[in-house]
Order: structure tokens, then C-alpha cells, then sequence
């Protein structure tokens, strides 16, 4: 079914035989129709409203789970310290969604079947996402994925399949791949060289950038790559692959703990001395910045799904004071796209009058929202947030104790988004 | 004397210097109760792990009923009828004493490939195991494990589970040690009398005289891995260098008690 | 005998339970019963090689994965019966556990545990590595629980929480009864002599090396029927269910439930799955308080969970009572 | 010529670091004849006790590596002392269980005590920097680990071989009850012997800090695998084994990384299993 994707006879089958039968069976399939799921809810909002949240607390990523939830928990601060979403308290509970599917799906239909939640967030894995899309129709509540990047779950999940209970507020692979490859355009760079993740992640932002480099810039060639298994800890190996190939140009999707030990370890063998166009997409996220400190080279190309000087409003500048005021640290993207979040299920609810999944969607689809990180636009077909986020090269600041960004390029995100139907020709940058 | 149950050409075996079996020729009749005696450290058991295929054989080849058995596995050599008894206590410690015997009468009944069968339905097999532990006198014992059994018990229950196995040809290695006298004797005659049914053939490891000498039509006498004497009781008796080397002084008054 | 009709009433009352849970529970504690039950198929099947013929294997992930693989790649590729693709499932896991077995059985004790390891490895990193056919580490998505068409009569519909629960309840009945006939047949015995003492094993004619294999590919099996039964529950397929994390579960809740006995990796499984569940509602460091049970559990239930309290419960012992 | 002479290089020194871990688990499987799950907890507590001493005290790299090892002795005793000579007795998997319930509280507890995030340590003053081979940068701290491994080899081998005390250790692993009879307190012997292979992990772990630059809770867990591997490589319970087993694995994946890009795990797991089908007890170990 995955492959050739649910054709209309087989899902008329499935669901219109499914139903039949559940009705004919009623007494053995227990409260079929539960009081909540009545047509034209009542504009009162009963009930607090609740958030079921789940990011990474245990094991090597521990600390994204962290930044997950200074985000969303000072969202509710917020929110209910001003009377709350349509006149109701918010609720939140917070789990640890570890890396393995399995457990994101109990937590799943825990928040909603055991505690009632009425909205789902979080998720910091690709392969969770894709684990939990099945699922949601039989949730039937709207999750808004604040991390997992794979472009599958709203393209194939939430467009070809219709599983509309899925949203995103964070930047998908697209910038990863694709902008990166607006930017490397400019650079007189001809001979890029990688080391990427030896995971789907990895492999897809590799071509997304070759491709879009490679439309953009014919004369690019691609010729070293070597691939770094989870939890890899020492890239000595891989790093000698790359110079000895002696690239001009080199790029890299190496994030969290992974990009501190491979920028380190670069450092150190002159990488960045033979190599004057490195790119680190996901360079720029703070426990990278932090955590490299001083350490980190400058001049190197970084990105990220939000970054704390990216855009210059006050509505940014504020909440980064408020963030630091809170929790005495600076917010890394998974804090911008939890606290977003929140606000997303606010406006959508005051928008529609009602936390009812149905209408819930649809005052998400097409929703403008101002966000900390600038305007989201979250698109109708595949309800993935557009929004632009900040490239520039690492340089040395005395406000701060580590490298920011200076020279900061931003590619607007409809120019390098792929398209719907998101199959064929002209649904890929760069567009013509 | 039409072909031997089993004969060995060449059998040698050495654990780095020291010989245990240096070019054995040996001939098993059937029918014929062997006893092989010797000194501490003679190649006693050696032997029966070679001939059992308990000890891989490092040279010279073993002939079974006329096949050759030198490289067989060990449940094969068991199934063509060759199997042994342990001198130390080597049973199912957990499982009860019916259990234990009833192993072997599977494996050899070939219904231990049954994985659904209720054990408790296979009432042929149960009796056939239960005539095995009236053989040893372990009947009432059926339900008890075998670690709550007294040592003389578990010598019994040591046989029984060779017994079982029905073998053609069963090496009992020092089969009564550690036994009370009256258990002794009941398990001796019972060894006879199976011995007297002549459904197998029993080779003795024995260091008590008074056992060789009531038990064995034929006696093999081992030293130093090699055979000092080969015959019945009373040539070895009379064999000088048996008495020499093997019985020395002490044992020559157990004689003059014989002949009194 | 008293003891059969004894067991047979408890086990009638607690098949009676698992089918009213449906009805009576809340979804989220129904979905809980079900990953139980198939935490104990695939327990219940590895106890026969730990428990029954002492094997300590460290590779069953692998087997679990080749069922949950099985399924999803027929179902993708040629039909979505979901008892074909069962049978599918285990069908793979089998070859695998005989392909598997035949190398591992040659050894026992720690040896044969770290060669099942890296077995099971060597399976995780081939399906993790496979990206066309497995969908590489996002898993092989797109599983369908289709109904089940008996023979274009009649569509039993699975999709519903509700009907699923059943489908995976008579397999887990059809496991567990499964088990203890085997635990009670002469080839049960036969494994029990090899667990208690191989070489004599041999010497009353038991082809030890055969009866292991035999005892691996069908705890295989289990694994794999519990993978497929995972794969058209949570509609996908993931490397990690081939993981020696994921293959030291069942190990875990065997010793915690008792190996000696058929319902321990039941019980077992039943705490491994409740307890982590009930801990993570009140503090977010479950696993610390998770390892601290564990550790309570190993050193004051020796025998485990079951072995003890039936030790308690059970005043004349009737020997080689499960 | 030069991309030899660097693979080779971050061979050796990948391959002595995952000895440093290996040495530990081996001397206690030897001894005590138990595979400690929890020895990569133990390593990561080494980096957490010396990154702690770096930073917050103040002190300077070489006391934060023998101070921080120091605490992780204590949890070692409190393991082995209260929890693991109960299941001495107990069949394998009662061990490796007990073990794995350590992973998760070790785990747990490191982030309670140092929070989730990655920690970066100080970069080094002393043996930090690189020198040119053959004009690429080469970490002068790696030619260090370099050299630290054989070191570590030599004092084991001196302590087992040449030391009264090494004798007794010796005597105790090949043959428990015997050494008892001869009046060896066994109890303590193996209480010390876990406690020092604690602290070859720690010592680890503290070596690991400036090596690998980083620090996150489970990073033990990957480590201890390589560890397993050349363990049993090597030869389950030899220390000579598992050095050359390190240097092995450690040569071989850096070749493999470097000129099979198709080279991974797989190709380790094969070895594993080949050795251990081959020659069950590795390339020096005892036979069984």
C-alpha cells in the first residue's frame, strides 16, 4: 500500500467495510459513537484544554528534551497568566519520547485515550513522525511536530494519504538541502565533499543539495562523501576521507552532540584551513554554539530552524529577553517551535470556537501566525509552516560566549519549499 | 566364535605424556559379563570414554557389530546399543526419577519428537519406564527430584537411566561405589539376572574384589594403559604378574581368605 | 488431577478477563493489554530456549524484526491478508532462526549468548543499511490491517482498536497453549534433560545438537508471530526491533516473571510493560526507578515473581508442576 | 602515502581507547567471571567525576583525571559489595540483569546530578594542540592515548605477573574454590578486582573527556559494544587478547571508514561472529 500509496478502491474498503461492520457489530465494538464527536459543537469552549507533549529526555539527546520544554511550558505560562485559551486553563503534560518509535506511539494514545488530551506536540525523531502518521486518523487530534525533520510525513502522510490531523511548525529538510544550495551557489566552491548522518536524514538532505546546487550551478561536482553512523564519536576516519580528496567546498547535516565532536575534531586536522566553504545547516543551533564555544572556527556557513537574532523585531528580541529572563538560558529551535506551538492551538481554537479536531484544521489551514521566529504560514495542502530562517558565517562577538552570525543571507521560503503535488516536474527548486 | 560385539584395533590415547591406552586390541562377545580391573590411574574409565565415544579417539578405530564407530556421536553409538553408566553421579538433577529414566526410553522409542502429545497420555511409555525403575528398585521414588534422592538412590537411579536406554552392549563404570551393602547386593542381582536375560551384554568397572570375582565370566586386567591379563576369573588369579604388579601383598591374604 | 483442573479454571478465568477488557477498560488500557500480549508471545516462546532447554540467547530481535518484515513487505508488495502476511511473517522468521540456529547451537554459555548477539547485529545493521527494501531507519511504513477475507465469503474487519484486540488475543491464546503442551509433551522433556545435563543427554540417545536447533527456530518462530503481530499494530517496521536492547526484553521479563514456569514470562511481561507505564506517570526519571525495581525484583524474588509466590502458595509441592 | 600513515594513526589511537575500556570489563569477566553491562556506565561517570573536577574545582587536567576515577571507585565497591555477590551464585542471565538494571540508574542519575544537555569541556593546555605528519594536523593528545594504552597493558602485566598480589588474582580466576581452600579471602579479592576494573573504566572515561570533546548522558552505551566486541575477540577474560583484539578493530574500521564506504558495523558483527564460531575463545584466550 506504502509504495503505490492508497488507492480509492482500497481505502473505501477499508474504512467503508470497517464501519459497516463496526455498526452491524455494535455491542462488540463497545461506545461507538462517544458524546464528544457531535456535528456543530457549540461555540463555548468546555473544559481546560489540554497538551500532551513528548521530546527526548534520556540518553544522548537528553538535552533537546529540555529545550523542548522551556519553550512550551513558558507558552503556558503565558497563556494562562492571560486567561487562557477562549477563557480556559491550559494543561500540559510532558514525557520522555526516547529515540524509539514504539514508545512515542503508547505516549501517543496515552495522552489521548488515558488522559484526554486534546492536542498532541513534540517529537524530535523522523522515524516517530512517520511511525505516528498511521496513527493519527485514529487519535483523531491535531499534533503539531516541533522537530522531526522528514519531508515523508507531510508530503506522502498529511497530502497523498489526507491524514489531516498532521501539522508542523518547524523547518523540514527543505532548508537542510535545498537553501543550503541557494547559498553555496554564490561561492566560487566547484568540488563539494560531506559527512552526513549514515541515516535517511542524512542521505536525503545530501541530495536534496546536489540537486538543487546542480540546477542552480552546473559546473558543481560532488566528489567525496562519507557517511557517520548514530552515535559515532570519533570522525578522525571520516575526516581523512575528505581531505584527502581535497575539496574546495564541504557540507554537513552532523547536528547536536555529533557537530561539536566532528567541527572539534576538524578543527584540529586543518579541514577548515584546506577548505574555505564549509556549511553546517544545523550548525547554528545553540547546545552547538554553547557547546563549541570559543572553539568554534570562524567564517563557517551556518543555519538553523530559528536562531535568537534572527528576525531583528522586538516581538524576537523580547521573548529571547523573556526566554533568558525564565530559565537563564539562550532558546534553541526546539524551544522557539514548542513555545510556537501552544500559540498555534490558541489561535486555532479562538479562530474556530471550538477544540474539535475538524475544526481545529481548518482554521489551521492557511493560518498566518506571528511567532518569535517571524510569520508562519502554514500551508494548506501539506500543513507544513513556511517561514524564513537566517544563514551566515560564524564570527566572534564579546556579548556573547560563543560565535554568532555575521553577513546573515536569508532565501525566502516559497522559493526553495517544495511544491505540491510534490510528484513530477516544477515540484522541486529551483523553479524556473 | 562368529563376529565380536565389539573390537578395537590400535586404540591409543595420551593426555601429553602420559599414555593411557597404548594399542589395545580388545574382542567383546555378547552375552560374555566382563569386569575390568586395575590400579588407580590404569586407563579404566579412559577406555569406557573411548569405547563410548565420551573421549574423541586420537588413534586406532573401534568396530561395532561389524560397523565402524570410531568417529560416531555419541546418542548415534546409543542408538546402534552402546551406552554407559558414570562413576560419578551424572543424572537430571530436577527432574523426578520417572522423568529421568523416561528420557532415554524416548529418545529410543523415537517419540521425543512429539511436541504437542500430553506426556501423561503415553501410557506404553510409562510402563516401559516403570518397568526399567523396578529393575532398580526405584519405583516407589518415581515422583521424588533427583536431588532428593539418598546417594545409594542416585547410584540407582545412575544405572536405571543406562539401563533404559536398552543398550546391546552397557559399560557400568563402578557401579556400586558408595553403596550399603544391601543395596549392593540387590543391584547385583539384578545385574545378573538381566545379564542371565541376555538382552545385554555388561562390562564391569569394578575395584571390588569380592563383585569381580562373584560377577565376571571374564576378567580384563589394565595397567598403564596397556592389558596386563585378559581371561576368566581364575587365570587371572593364577597370573603371576597380575598378582604382582596389580594385586601385590595386601590383596594375596584376601586369597587366603578365598581359599578358606 | 486436581492440579491440571486447578490451572485449566485459572487459565479459563483469565482468557474471560482478556475478553471483557475491551468492554470494560478504557482504549489506552486495551492498547496496553495488547502490546502485554505480544510482549508475551514473544516471552513465553523465548522461555522455551532460556527456561526450558537453558539457552541464553541474545539475538531474538532478529526474528521478531524477520516477522514484522515479513508481513510488511508482503503485505507492500503481493496481498494485505493479514493472516497470510502472519504467516508470512513467521514463515521468515523461521528460515532466519534455522540459518541463525544451525551456526549458534554449536556453542552454549556466554559463548552462544555473544554469538546471538552478533547475529542479531549483523541483522540490524543489514535492515538499517537496506534503504530501498526496509525503508533504511525510518522503518517500512505504509502496513495496512486490512480485513480478512475468508475465501471471498465473509470480511472480518481488523482496522478497529476493538476487532484487532481480538485477532491478537487468539493468537496469544493459540501461544500460550501452545507452550504448555509443548512444556508437557515427551519434546518438552527432552529439551528439560538437555537444560539439566546435555552430556547425559547424549548418552540416552537424545540428539542434542538437533533438539536445540529444534528448540530455537520454534522459540524463532514466537518471536516472529509477535513482530508480524507488532507490524499490523503499529502499521510499521522498525530496525530496532532487531536491536540486542530490544532481544534482552524478553531475557529480562523472563528472569523477572521465573523461568521454571510457563506463566512466568507472562507475569513478567504483564510488570515490565504496567510498571513502566504506571512509573512514567509520576516522574519523568522512569528509568532510574525502573532499575531500582529491577533490582528488587532480582534480589528478593530469586526464583522471580511467580517461582516465589507459588513457593509460598504451594504447600506439598508436586515436582515438575509448571 | 599520507592518507595511510593518518588512517593508521586515528586507528591506533580509536583502537588503544577502546582498550582502555575493554582492559576493565575483561580483568572483571577473568576474575569474577561476570560481563559487566555496567562498565560503560562506569566510564561515563569517569568523564562526568573529571569534567566536574576541570571545571568546578578548578584543578588541572591530570587531577581531574585521577581524582574523578576516585568517586567512580566508590560506586563500583557499593555495586559489587551490596548487589553483585548475591548473584555470583546465580546463573548468567540473574548477572547480566543486575548489570543492566546499574545502565539505567547510572544513566538516570547522570542527568539528574549534570542535567541533559551536552557538556564541552575546557580544551586542553597541556597536550592539547596538533602537530604537522606529513602535512596534515595530527592531535598531539591522540599520539598521547597512543602511548597511554601500551602503558596501561604494561602495568596490568606487571601487576598480574609480577606482583604477589597479581598471583593470587591469577589463581583465584582459574580456580575459585581452590584459592578459598588456601586461605584466600575471596570476597574481598573480588570486591578489590571489580573496584580496580571500575577504575581502569573511569580512567577511561576521563581520557575519553578532551579525546572526544563532549559529554552526554548514555554515552556509555555505544562504547561498551565496541568494548563486548573486542572482548571477545580477543579472547573472553584475556587482557592480552582484548589489546590485541583493540588494535585489531580499532585499525580495521578506521581502513574501513576510510577506503570501504560501504564499511560498517556489519563488517565488525561478522568478524565477532566468525571469530566465535572459529575459535570460540578468541584469539588468546584459554580454550574452553
Amino acid at each position: 500500500m506504502g509504495k503505490r500509496g492508497m488507492n480509492r478502491r482500497d481505502f473505501l474498503k477499508l474504512t467503508g467495510a470497517g464501519s459497516l461492520a463496526a455498526a452491524a457489530a455494535g455491542g462488540l465494538g463497545g461506545g461507538l459513537l462517544t458524546p464528544k464527536w457531535v456535528w456543530g459543537a457549540t461555540p463555548s469552549v468546555k473544559g481546560p484544554i489540554k497538551v500532551g507533549y513528548q521530546a527526548v529526555l534520556s540518553g544522548t539527546l537528553a538535552g533537546y528534551g529540555e529545550f523542548h520544554k522551556m519553550g512550551a511550558v513558558m507558552a503556558v505560562e503565558e497563556i494562562n497568566a492571560k486567561g487562557g485559551i477562549a477563557g480556559q486553563k491550559v494543561e500540559m503534560e510532558f514525557r520522555d519520547s526516547t529515540t524509539k518509535p514504539d514508545e512515542a506511539i503508547k505516549n501517543a494514545r496515552y495522552f489521548v485515550d488515558s488522559w484526554g488530551a486534546d492536542f498532541l506536540a513534540g517529537i524530535d525523531s523522523s522515524a516517530q513522525a512517520l511511525a505516528l502518521a498511521p496513527l493519527m486518523p485514529q487519535l483523531d487530534r491535531v499534533i503539531m511536530f516541533t522537530h522531526a525533520a522528514t519531508e515523508k510525513v507531510t508530503e506522502d502522510f498529511v497530502f497523498k494519504k489526507g491524514v489531516k490531523q498532521i501539522f508542523r511548525n518547524c523547518m523540514p529538510t527543505y532548508n537542510d538541502g535545498h537553501a543550503a544550495a541557494f547559498i553555496a551557489k554564490d561561492f566560487p566552491a566547484v568540488k563539494w565533499s560531506t559527512v552526513s548522518p549514515k541515516y535517511e536524514y542524512g542521505f536525503t538532505c545530501w541530495k536534496m543539495f546536489q540537486e538543487s546546487l546542480k540546477g542552480l550551478k552546473p559546473s558543481a561536482q560532488f566528489i567525496a562523501e562519507s557517511f557517520a553512523p548514530f552515535g559515532t564519536t570519533d570522525f578522525r576516519s571520516h575526516i581523512n576521507t575528505i581531505m584527502d580528496a581535497k575539496p574546495d567546498g564541504f557540507y554537513s547535516t552532523e547536528w547536536a552532540g555529533e557537530c561539536i565532536s566532528f567541527v572539534r575534531q576538524a578543527k584540529e586536522a586543518g579541514l577548515f584551513d584546506k577548505v574555505k566553504y564549509a556549511m553546517f545547516p544545523v550548525g547554528a543551533a545553540m547546545d552547538v554554539l554553547e557547546g563549541l564555544g570559543k572553539d568554534m572556527p570562524d567564517n563557517l556557513w551556518i543555519s538553523a530552524r530559528y536562531f535568537f537574532q534572527y528576525p531583528n523585531s522586538k516581538e524576537n528580541n523580547d521573548w529571547v529577553a523573556r526566554f533568558r529572563k525564565r530559565w537563564n538560558h539562550y532558546p534553541a529551535y526546539v524551544s522557539e517551535t514548542g513555545f510556537s506551538a501552544i500559540y498555534a492551538f490558541k489561535a486555532a481554537v479562538e479562530k474556530a470556537g471550538s477544540k474539535d479536531t475538524k475544526a481545529v484544521i481548518a482554521a489551521l489551514e492557511g493560518m498566518d501566525l506571528d511567532c518569535p521566529a517571524g510569520k508562519r504560514h502554514f500551508r494548506k495542502e501539506d500543513h507544513q509552516a513556511m517561514y524564513d530562517v537566517p544563514w551566515g558565517q560564524t564570527v566572534s562577538d564579546p556579548n556573547y560566549p560563543f560565535k554568532v552570525m555575521k553577513n546573515m543571507k536569508v532565501i525566502p521560503a516559497k522559493e526553495y519549499f517544495n511544491r505540491p503535488p510534490f510528484e513530477g516536474p516544477g515540484t522541486s527548486p529551483p523553479f524556473k | 566364535m562368529g563376529e565380536p560385539l565389539l573390537s578395537t584395533e590400535k586404540l591409543s590415547n595420551h593426555f601429553g605424556k602420559v599414555c593411557t591406552a597404548l594399542d589395545l586390541d580388545l574382542r567383546f562377545e555378547p552375552g560374555v559379563l566382563t569386569s575390568i580391573i586395575g590400579p588407580n590411574g590404569a586407563g579404566k574409565s579412559t577406555l569406557i570414554n573411548l569405547l563410548t565415544g565420551h573421549l574423541p579417539v586420537q588413534a586406532g578405530k573401534i568396530r561395532f557389530q561389524g560397523r565402524d564407530i570410531t568417529r560416531l556421536p555419541i546418542h548415534e553409538r546409543v542408538r546402534m546399543g552402546i551406552c554407559r553408566s558414570f562413576q560419578v553421579v551424572n543424572v537430571f538433577p530436577e527432574l523426578t526419577v520417572a522423568q529421568n529414566v523416561m528420557i532415554p526410553v524416548l529418545a529410543r522409542t523415537g517419540r521425543a519428537w512429539r511436541p504437542i502429545r500430553r506426556l501423561s497420555r503415553e501410557t506404553a511409555l510409562m510402563q516401559e519406564t516403570e518397568a526399567f525403575l523396578e529393575k532398580v528398585s526405584l519405583l516407589p521414588e518415581r515422583d521424588t527430584p533427583a536431588t532428593a534422592l539418598s546417594h545409594g538412590d542416585l547410584r540407582l537411579l545412575e544405572v536405571g537411566v543406562a539401563l533404559a536406554a536398552a543398550p546391546t552392549l552397557l559399560f557400568l563404570d563402578e557401579p556400586t561405589a558408595g553403596m550399603n551393602p544391601v543395596e549392593r547386593v540387590r543391584l547385583l542381582d539384578n545385574i545378573r539376572q538381566l545379564a542371565r536375560e541376555g538382552r545385554s551384554t555388561f562390562v564391569v568397572v569394578e575395584h571390588d574384589m569380592d563383585v569381580v570375582f562373584s560377577l565376571s565370566e571374564r576378567i580384563i586386567v589394565l595397567h598403564r594403559g596397556e592389558i596386563l591379563c585378559d581371561g576368566t576369573p581364575e587365570n587371572v588369579r593364577a597370573d603371576a604378574k597380575v598378582r604382582e604388579v596389580y594385586l601385590g601383598d595386601d590383596v594375596s591374604d584376601l586369597f587366603r581368605y578365598r581359599e578358606e | 488431577m486436581k492440579a491440571e483442573t486447578r490451572n485449566a479454571v485459572a487459565a479459563g478465568a483469565v482468557l474471560l478477563a482478556l475478553c471483557a477488557v475491551p468492554f470494560i477498560t478504557g482504549k489506552f488500557t486495551a492498547y496496553l493489554t495488547i502490546r502485554i500480549m505480544l510482549l508475551g508471545i514473544f516471552a513465553v516462546g523465548y522461555n522455551l530456549l532460556l527456561g526450558q532447554t537453558g539457552l541464553l540467547s541474545f539475538g531474538h530481535g532478529a526474528f521478531y524484526a524477520a516477522g514484522a518484515y515479513g508481513l510488511g513487505l508482503f503485505g507492500v508488495h503481493v496481498s494485505t491478508h493479514p493472516l497470510l502476511g502472519v504467516a508470512v511473517g513467521v514463515a521468515a522468521a523461521v528460515l532466519l532462526a534455522l540459518l541463525v540456529g544451525y551456526l549458534c547451537v554449536r556453542h552454549t554459555e556466554i559463548y552462544f549468548a555473544m554469538l546471538t548477539l552478533a547475529c542479531g547485529m549483523m541483522v540490524f545493521s543489514l535492515v538499517w543499511n537496506a534503504r530501498e527494501i526496509t525503508g533504511g531507519d525510518d522503518g517500512l511504513i505504509g502496513i495496512v490491517r486490512a480485513p480478512i477475507t475468508l475465501f471471498g465469503l465473509a470480511d472480518i474487519p481488523i482496522a478497529r482498536e476493538n476487532h484487532f484486540y481480538f485477532f491478537v488475543l487468539f493468537f496469544f491464546a493459540l501461544s500460550v497453549w501452545a507452550a504448555h503442551r509443548i512444556r508437557r509433551s515427551p519434546f518438552g522433556l527432552a529439551l528439560a534433560g538437555i537444560r539439566e545435563n546435555a552430556r547425559r543427554s547424549e548418552f540416552a540417545g537424545v540428539p542434542v545438537r538437533r533438539y536445540r536447533l529444534a528448540a530455537f527456530v520454534l522459540s524463532g518462530a514466537f518471536a516472529g508471530l509477535a513482530g508480524a503481530l507488532e507490524a499490523l499494530l503499529e502499521s510499521n517496521a522498525r530496525p530496532f526491533m532487531a536491536h540486542w536492547t530490544h532481544s534482552a526484553e524478553p531475557v529480562l521479563v523472563s528472569l523477572l516473571g521465573g523461568l521454571s514456569s510457563l506463566t512466568g514470562p507472562l507475569v513478567g511481561g504483564a510488570i515490565f510493560v504496567a510498571m513502566r507505564e504506571i512509573i512514567q506517570r509520576f516522574t519523568e526519571n522512569w528509568m532510574l526507578w525502573f532499575g531500582i525495581l529491577l533490582l528488587v525484583i532480582i534480589l528478593g524474588f530469586r526464583g522471580g515473581v511467580v517461582g516465589t509466590v507459588s513457593a509460598l502458595f504451594r504447600k506439598a509441592t508436586a515436582p515438575g508442576e509448571g | 602515502m599520507q592518507s595511510y600513515v593518518h588512517v593508521i594513526l586515528a586507528g591506533l589511537s580509536s583502537g588503544m581507547f577502546i582498550w582502555l575500556v575493554a582492559s576493565g570489563l575483561t580483568l572483571i569477566f577473568g576474575v569474577l567471571g561476570v560481563l559487566n553491562f555496567a562498565h560503560g556506565s562506569f566510564y561515563m561517570l569517569g568523564a562526568y567525576c573529571s569534567f566536574t573536577v576541570l571545571k568546578y574545582l578548578g584543578a588541572g587536567y591530570w587531577a581531574g583525571l585521577l581524582l574523578g576515577p576516585v568517586g567512580v571507585c566508590a560506586a563500583g565497591f557499593v555495586v559489587e559489595r551490596f548487589f553483585l555477590r548475591h548473584v555470583y551464585r546465580l546463573a548468567l542471565p540473574y548477572q547480566l540483569l543486575l548489570t543492566f538494571a546499574f545502565v539505567l540508574i547510572f544513566d538516570n542519575l547522570v542527568k539528574i546530578v549534570w542535567g541533559g544537555g551536552a557538556l564541552s569541556p575546557p580544551t586542553l593546555s597541556f597536550l592539547g594542540g596538533t602537530i604537522p605528519i606529513l602535512g596534515r594536523n595530527f592531535p598531539v593528545y591522540n599520539l598521547f592515548i597512543i602511548a597511554v594504552g601500551p602503558a596501561v597493558a604494561l602495568l596490568l602485566w606487571a601487576l598480574l605477573e609480577k606482583t604477589w598480589y597479581g598471583r593470587i588474582i591469577r589463581a583465584s580466576s582459574s580456580d575459585r574454590e581452590m584459592a578459598a581452600s588456601l586461605g584466600v579471602r575471596v570476597p574481598a579479592l573480588f570486591t578489590g578486582v571489580f573496584v580496580f576494573g571500575t577504575w581502569l573504566g573511569a580512567l577511561g572515561g576521563g581520557l575519553a573527556v578532551p579525546y572526544v570533546g563532549l559529554l552526554t548522558p548514555g554515552m556509555g552505551e555505544t562504547i561498551i559494544i565496541e568494548a563486548f566486541i573486542v572482548a571477545v575477540i580477543g579472547g573472553l577474560g584475556s587482557l592480552k587478547g582484548a589489546f590485541v583484539g583493540a588494535l585489531v578493530i580499532g585499525v580495521l574500521s578506521a581502513f574501513g571508514t576510510r577506503f570501504f564506504p560501504a564499511f560498517d558495523m556489519f563488517l565488525i558483527f561478522i568478524l565477532m561472529a566468525g571469530v566465535l564460531l572459529l575459535r570460540p575463545q578468541g584469539l588468546f584466550g584459554a580454550a574452553r
